[in-house]
């Protein structure tokens, strides 16, 4: 086996901040490596270095055995690395066509003209290879959801046209916002490119790591802590290296003695969002946790919103503790107290530029106040540094902007921002834990049993099944916004995984 | 103080360093301004200026502009001295709650209609204007003499111009209000991010209206001061005011984005932007490179004074 | 139907606009009328194509009127004038709109590497230039002598003076560069997300300053005509075309949130507001309330056009 | 941080440098007249400047023109820095950009111990007698219902006391918009065969006004016999959209400045009329009066109302008279302080009367 590519002896700082420190990584021609590690581990750091998005401080890339400088993403597509984003990256006011070959040497272009013909032909070939049936003129922004991550991954693979050695396609996170049945369709693009490629494949999660890898590679801290082939693999040993500590799933699973209230506190009849949902009825009573869960698209998430006010146009009949819930809005929705943690954490969770303790204090910080709308910083404090602790929010101090924190500790940031006040009956969490490591994962997986313990209502659109299965009383299955099963008891008598994906797809 | 920390203090402080420099400059060529007389005076012929610049900020520190606030003094100066005569000292207040209103309404339509604030105030910036002239017939009007709103505003006490007392009243007020309210929290944490605070439970609409509602109200505060002074009104007496009040803000280190900022730095904004008015006059520059030159100290000014680590996209 | 309001509501909005005033005027549908309103929208449409590409990058340029008047004055005492014995002929021409395009290009520069917000700094600029053009200004009003220039606004081709068509042709160049240039594609992309551009390894600067000295090279432009149609060479030639401009681009759905909007829309913005302005004349509505008028004209036609793309998720600004 | 770091340091000393270079002759207030003015280009202020500086150089003194751009703001901040620092016994002769501020601009050199004269605007109620009388010693303005009045008629003769009129007005709230607007109302009442069809406002601007007159030629056509521009810019633009329609001199326009564009177009024909005011006397007027009283030449208490708020004469521009006022040439001599201080009401054409402003 040859070398496709390696680092040597990586070291990035941030400001005080040691994101990598004296990284080596090798990938052979044809590998798939599973890099894996908790959040804040450096595996999005080292992704980057690969893709030219930062440079290292000290160390030596090479491609192919040469020693290369890879100061831009244009430079290291030139050099055959392509990275497939976690965030998508595509820009939704151009076309397909247009954003396939966004990162590429200007070859559509003579002298900054367009030749859209050629652009064109070109674009379709490399939809073809991702078995995507579009117009290559059609804009992003009329592109669904999975679509679009179709093209990021056919924007990545044209590199195939372009260099002509051996490819390094980086994949990070990719699977976080799909479906089952769409991370199979990536995992076969996957295998079919790794005849002239190697592959880095970035995820949180071990079965899907285990399922496509050749090798396994983990990062702690910014450093390298095991480099398993795959055959060598002993699963509790990585975790055990990843978060410190063992598996914590099994005891997750523990089934909850739930104490859910008689009467329920949310009753939906007959909800119909035109185009996302319709004919949603459902109850969910104080104490309970109804585990929503379906396929992308489904509309699962459109439950949750429109509860919270933020339907454009809804019909149908939504009960409150017994009175029609009239919310228009979600202010409306929290002074009923009903609390939303939405799936976009940085657009719609949390606050940006702002401190962590503005974040938690901003809906229910004035019921920590004097009173006639003023505040009480210092009380605030003091409660505010309570959640930190309990829900083990990692951050210097409470006046760190959250911007610098990681993806999981901003999560429980946001969510902390719901558990602040003293008014709340329902929360309603929408894929609280996307992006989140194992230790994070269990921690919030502890704070949402203990929420419902105390009574509040709880409905969640989960991001694995393994976490509704964990968390939930009764699950409901979507399919195409329509119920398509509902499952009591299941703490008691957990339905298997296979029954809840065909009720899914 | 280690180097560092001076670094710091620059950074943070950057708009008072400015200041100081500027004062430094201005004093070392005509010392004379230093006197408390000159000072106030300054302060006094200002105070409309000033006032304008506290309100303009809080929509700038939600990320909107109000355009309105100039077409607004002038629209209050000629309903002030028009209703003067029959309302006497309370025609001033009368003018003010009624530009607060207003403002309130256009703050509230720009969520409701989802038409960005620069539109929205735009053409309220137009409607005001057809209004003051259509009520004057685009004459001006006297306000009636002996009203003591006006006299007072006019006059000093304790040898500070009432005036710019009341400036500095409503800018800390105002800046009580940004530190200690659940309002003021709700203002900065819009300007970062304002679907995330409106999911978070917060009436968007009101913080808007709210800001709105300020930024006209001290515009019309600022059209009675003005008329306090010149004893007339015209259906243009202000208009030039909202180029200079935006620099003031902007002079300050509020970011045009939103959310970085606050009223004092504002208020210290727009001293500068007077002082530079004040030493570019004074340094026997010909008339004609004047302009050139408080354009390109305005320019160094700002760069001096942004805290560019606070900033994400430069736009 | 709802489907042509979403997409064209500008110009259902100028349909609107062009119906009422030919019922309510006689004189308002006559081709003379559309010739007047042509020749009036000609300048406001020049600066309004180079302001639309600074807006669809999400920055602003406040510094139309003091680049226009500068353009004016440099032109006036570089020509064949009444004043002053420089005479380069039409090289004044190419030498006006380099001054336009290195203004802008200073702008954006200032912008970009001092990371200053383009509102600022480009007021700073309006300021400056204003300024320049008075220390350019000689002592009297240059008068244009150079009949080539003012033959443009004065030579008619079926009822239209070549500043039209010259207008004309811009905005086909403008429609191209939009469609199919990368600067023109690019440059809405900036505005939607310019860090997704910058990791993709797009020249974002360059292209931010392109955008700026096209913009500046385009109210030059508009001083040059300025000066052809009012024949001399003035301070205040530029005053009064920023805010017709913005509210142009902005009436047309160019949002200045940046990304969206075009060279078209701007187009049919700037007619809503010169039929606006000629047809309240053409109704004789009351002057003082024209500005009344045309500021809620304003509102409801972005109100209406934009209605459909009310969400409850959606930042205004 | 280095940014930063390196712009402060660099800023603090581009101010030292600047300020202390700049030296600040504190020396004898009266020999240093501060000249406030729209801007410094176009005709009237370039020959106003001009009488101003005469006087001024002609008793070895200096004239500080400072620009407003037509903005009572900065106008309000430039008398602000400039008597900030003391000013007593400064001089000034200003012209307020808008008949709003007069009152504080007077005021304000009154406190400081200075002494002005205006030019233009005030409002009606205030008079230099009655509002800082120490301070404020006279207000100099042309006209605006004569220039509007004598224009109208020369209308009524060139159309022969028939047909139809439209007006091009300057900003609405200007006191010369609306004393013009009064003349040609008055010349109306004597010539009742000319009606005005309609009237739009220009704001004193060419481009405007060429907009505006080309939407009439649509809207009233052949109609229109003549047109009124409040101004000469104004008058330009007229006559450049009657120039697109082919009726240029055929339709008869009058304007109001002398600006020397516009009376070439009276000696080509194009343009029937203009009204110029003594621009270069007022200036020295103003300055004289300033200057005299500063150094105790003329008594302030002596002085009439007649003497302290009067008109400028004015000459009305026809064919007959253009080329000889083209061709005319102002001798310094004539503007010397001597010379003007010997009849410094030489060229009054009255005391303003009430109800103009």
């Amino acid at each position: 086996m040859t070398t496709a590519f390696s680092l040597e002896g990586i070291t990035k700082r941030f400001g005080e901040v040691t994101a990598l420190d004296n990284v080596s990584l090798t990938l052979n021609e044809g590998e798939v490596l599973g890099l894996i590690g908790q959040n804040g581990s450096g595996k999005s750091t080292i992704m980057k270095v690969m893709a030219g998005l930062h440079r290292p401080d000290t160390g030596i890339i090479r491609v192919g055995g040469k020693v290369v400088q890879l100061r831009s993403p244009l430079e290291a597509a030139q050099a055959g690395i392509g990275l497939v984003h976690q965030e998508q990256s595509l820009i939704t006011s151009l076309t397909v066509a247009e954003n396939l070959f966004l990162d590429k040497p200007a070859t559509s272009t003579r002298l900054g003209v367009y030749r859209w013909a050629k652009l064109r032909d070109r674009a379709k070939h490399q939809l073809e290879k991702v078995e995507l049936d579009i117009d290559p003129f059609t804009s992003v922004s009329e592109l669904s959801f999975g679509q679009r991550q179709m093209v990021e991954l056919a924007k990545v693979l044209s590199l195939e046209e372009l260099v002509h050695g051996h490819l390094v396609i980086l994949f990070d996170e990719p699977t976080a916002v799909l479906n089952p049945p769409e991370i199979q369709s990536l995992f076969s693009q996957i295998r079919r490119i790794k005849h002239r490629s190697s592959v880095v494949f970035v995820s949180h999660r071990m079965d899907e790591i285990l399922d496509i890898s050749d090798r396994v590679y983990v990062m702690s801290d910014g450093r390298n802590v095991a480099d398993r082939d795959k055959e060598n693999v002993n699963v509790d040993e990585l975790y055990e290296l990843m978060v410190g500590k063992q598996r914590v799933n099994r005891e997750d699973r523990k089934p909850r003695n739930a104490q859910i209230g008689a009467e329920p506190a949310l009753t939906l009849k007959n909800v119909t969002v035109p185009g996302e949902i319709e004919g949603i009825s459902l109850t969910l009573a104080p104490g309970e946790i109804l585990g929503l869960i379906g396929v992308q698209g489904s509309g699962a998430e459109t439950i949750l919103r429109t509860v919270f006010g933020l339907s454009d146009r809804w019909s149908g009949e939504i009960d409150y503790f017994g009175m029609p819930l009239n919310v228009d809005s979600p202010p409306q929705a929290v002074d009923k107290g009903i609390g939303y943690l939405p799936a976009e954490r940085k657009t719609e969770g949390m606050i940006r530029n702002t401190t962590v303790s503005e974040n938690v204090a901003i809906t229910y910080g004035w019921q920590h106040g004097h009173g006639a709308g003023l505040i009480s910083r210092a009380r605030e404090r003091g409660l505010i540094h309570n959640w930190v602790t309990k829900l083990g929010i990692k951050t210097p101090s409470i006046g760190q902007r959250i911007d610098t924190l990681s993806g999981g500790n901003q999560q429980k940031v946001v969510l902390s921002k719901w558990l602040f006040g003293k008014t709340l009956k329902v929360l309603m969490l929408d894929h609280p834990t996307r992006g989140l490591d194992p230790g994070a994962r269990s921690d919030l997986f502890g704070v949402i049993r203990e929420l419902a313990d105390q009574g509040l209502a709880i409905l969640l659109v989960g991001d694995t099944l393994d976490e509704v299965l964990t968390l939930s009383d009764a699950i409901i299955v979507m399919k195409d916004g329509r119920v398509s099963a509902r499952i009591e008891g299941v703490q008691a008598t957990p339905p298997s995984e296979e029954e809840l994906v065909k009720a899914m797809v | 103080m280690t180097k560092d920390t001076i670094l710091m203090f620059l950074r943070r402080n950057g708009a008072l360093v400015v200041l100081a420099i500027i004062l430094t400059a201005v004093s070392t060529a005509a010392p004379g301004i230093l006197r408390w007389r000159a000072i106030n005076s300054l302060l006094q012929d200002n105070a409309p200026l000033l006032i304008m610049i506290v309100g303009a900020t809080l929509p700038i520190l939600l990320g909107c502009l109000d355009l309105s606030i100039a077409a607004m003094a002038s629209l209050a100066a000629v309903m002030a001295a028009m209703l003067s005569p029959a309302l006497g000292s309370a025609s001033a207040y009368v003018v003010v709650a009624g530009a607060a209103m207003i403002g309130g309404l256009q703050g509230w339509m720009i969520g409701r209609l989802q038409v960005p604030s620069f539109v929205i105030s735009l053409g309220a910036l137009g409607i005001f204007k057809g209004i003051g002239m259509y009520l004057t017939a685009a004459d001006m009007v006297g306000i009636a003499p002996g009203i003591s709103v006006y006299e007072t505003l006019g006059s000093r006490s304790f040898g500070i111009s009432n005036a710019f007392i009341l400036v500095l009243i409503v800018a800390w007020l105002f800046t009580l209000m940004l530190k200690l309210s659940n309002l003021g929290r709700n203002i900065y944490a819009f300007g970062a991010n304002e679907i995330a605070v409106y999911i978070s439970g917060v009436r968007r609409d009101m913080v808007r209206a709210f800001a709105f509602a300020a930024s006209s109200g001290c515009a019309a505060l600022g059209g009675v001061m003005m008329i306090s002074q010149t004893m007339f009104a015209s259906a243009t007496v202000a208009n030039s005011l909202l180029l200079p009040a935006l620099v003031g803000v902007v002079v300050g280190g509020t970011a045009i984005s939103g959310g970085v900022g606050g009223v004092l730095s504002s208020l210290i904004g727009g001293l500068i932007a007077i002082l530079i008015r004040v030493g570019v006059t004074i340094s026997g520059l010909p008339p004609e490179s004047q302009d050139v030159a408080f354009g390109i100290t305005i320019l160094i000014a700002v760069a001096l004074t942004t805290d560019r680590a606070k900033i994400g996209l430069v736009k | 139907m709802s489907n042509l309001i979403k997409s064209q509501g500008p110009l259902l909005a100028l349909t609107g606009l062009v119906v009422i005033f030919s019922v309510f005027s006689e004189s308002f549908a006559s081709m003379a009328n559309f010739a007047a309103v042509l020749e009036a929208a000609a300048i406001p449409a020049i600066v309004a194509i180079g302001l639309t590409y600074v807006l669809m990058q999400a920055s602003i340029d406040l510094s139309v009127e003091g680049v226009a008047s500068l353009a004016n004055i440099i032109l006036s005492i570089t020509v064949a004038n009444s004043v002053t014995t420089t005479d380069i002929g039409l090289w004044a021409i190419p030498l006006v709109l380099c001054a336009g395009l290195l203004v802008g290009a200073t702008s954006a520069a200032v912008s970009i590497y001092v990371r200053m917000p383009s509102l600022i700094v480009t007021l700073g600029m309006w300021l400056t230039t204003v300024g320049m053009a008075a220390l350019l200004f000689p002592d009297r009003l240059p008068q244009l002598l150079e009949t080539r220039i003012t033959q443009l606004a004065i030579d008619k081709q079926f009822g239209l003076s070549w500043i039209v068509y010259l207008t004309l042709a811009l905005i086909l160049v403008a429609l191209w560069v939009e469609k199919y240039t990368r600067f023109g594609r690019m440059s809405r992309a900036i505005g939607e997300n310019e860090p997704v551009l910058i990791m993709s390894g797009i020249k974002v600067n360059r292209h931010k300053i392109a955008a700026f000295a096209l913009a500046g090279g385009c109210y030059a432009l508009a001083g040059i005509l300025l000066g052809a149609r009012i024949g001399v060479g003035n301070t205040q030639s530029g005053v009064g075309l920023l805010f017709p401009a913005i509210a142009a681009c902005v009436l047309g759905g160019t949002l200045l949130s940046g990304g969206q909007g075009g060279i078209r829309q701007s187009m049919i913005g700037v007619l809503i507001l010169v039929s606006l302005r000629n047809g309240l004349i053409q109704i004789g509505v009351d002057p003082l309330l024209q500005s009344a008028l045309e500021g809620a004209v304003i509102i409801i036609a972005v109100a209406g056009s934009t209605w459909h793309l009310r969400r409850k998720v959606r930042v205004i600004k | 941080m280095i940014f930063n770091k390196l712009t402060t340091l660099g800023l603090t000393a581009a101010f030292v440098a600047a300020a202390s270079t700049v030296v600040f002759a504190q020396d004898d207030t009266s020999k240093k007249l501060y000249l406030g003015v729209g801007n410094t280009s176009a005709d009237y202020w370039t020959q106003m400047i001009w009488g101003a500086t005469q006087v001024m150089e002609s008793v070895g003194g200096t004239v500080a023109v400072i620009g407003n751009d037509f903005d009572p703001q900065k106008s309000l901040q430039n008398i602000g820095a400039i008597t900030a620092p003391g000013c007593e016994g400064c001089i000034f002769t200003w012209f307020p950009d808008s008949p709003a501020f007069t009152k504080t601009f007077v005021e304000k050199i009154g406190d400081a111990g200075g002494f002005i004269t205006t030019l233009w605007n005030r409002a009606e109620e205030i008079h230099p007698w009655d509002t800082a009388p120490d301070a404020w010693i006279a207000n100099i303005s042309f006209d605006g219902v004569d220039a509007g009045y004598q224009n109208g008629m020369e209308l009524c003769k060139a159309m022969n006391g028939e047909g139809a009129i439209v007006v091009l007005q300057g900003v609405l709230d200007n006191a010369p918009a609306k004393q013009r607007t009064m003349g040609l109302e008055k010349a109306i009442a004597e010539c009742p065969g000319m009606t005005i069809l309609d009237k739009q406002v220009g704001s004193w601007q060419q481009a405007p006004a060429q907009d505006i007159m080309r939407t009439w030629l649509t809207k009233y056509g052949d109609k229109i016999k003549g047109v009124v521009g409040q101004n000469d810019a104004m008058a330009l633009g007229a006559l450049a959209a009657l120039r697109e329609a082919g009726l240029a001199g055929k339709v008869f326009v009058t304007g109001t400045d002398g600006s020397s564009d516009v009376v070439k177009q009276i000696e080509s024909g194009e343009i029937l009329s203009t009204m110029s005011g003594l621009n270069e006397y007022q200036g020295a007027v103003a300055a004289a009066l300033a200057y005299g009283v500063r150094v105790g030449d003329i008594k302030v208490a002596d002085l009439t109302e007649a003497q302290r708020d009067f008109f400028m004469q004015q000459i009305l521009i026809t064919k007959a008279n253009a080329t000889e006022f083209l061709a005319r040439k102002p001798d310094p001599a004539e503007y010397s302080y001597e010379a003007i201080k010997a009849d410094i009401w030489a060229k009054s054409a009255g005391q303003i009367p009430a109800g103009v402003n």
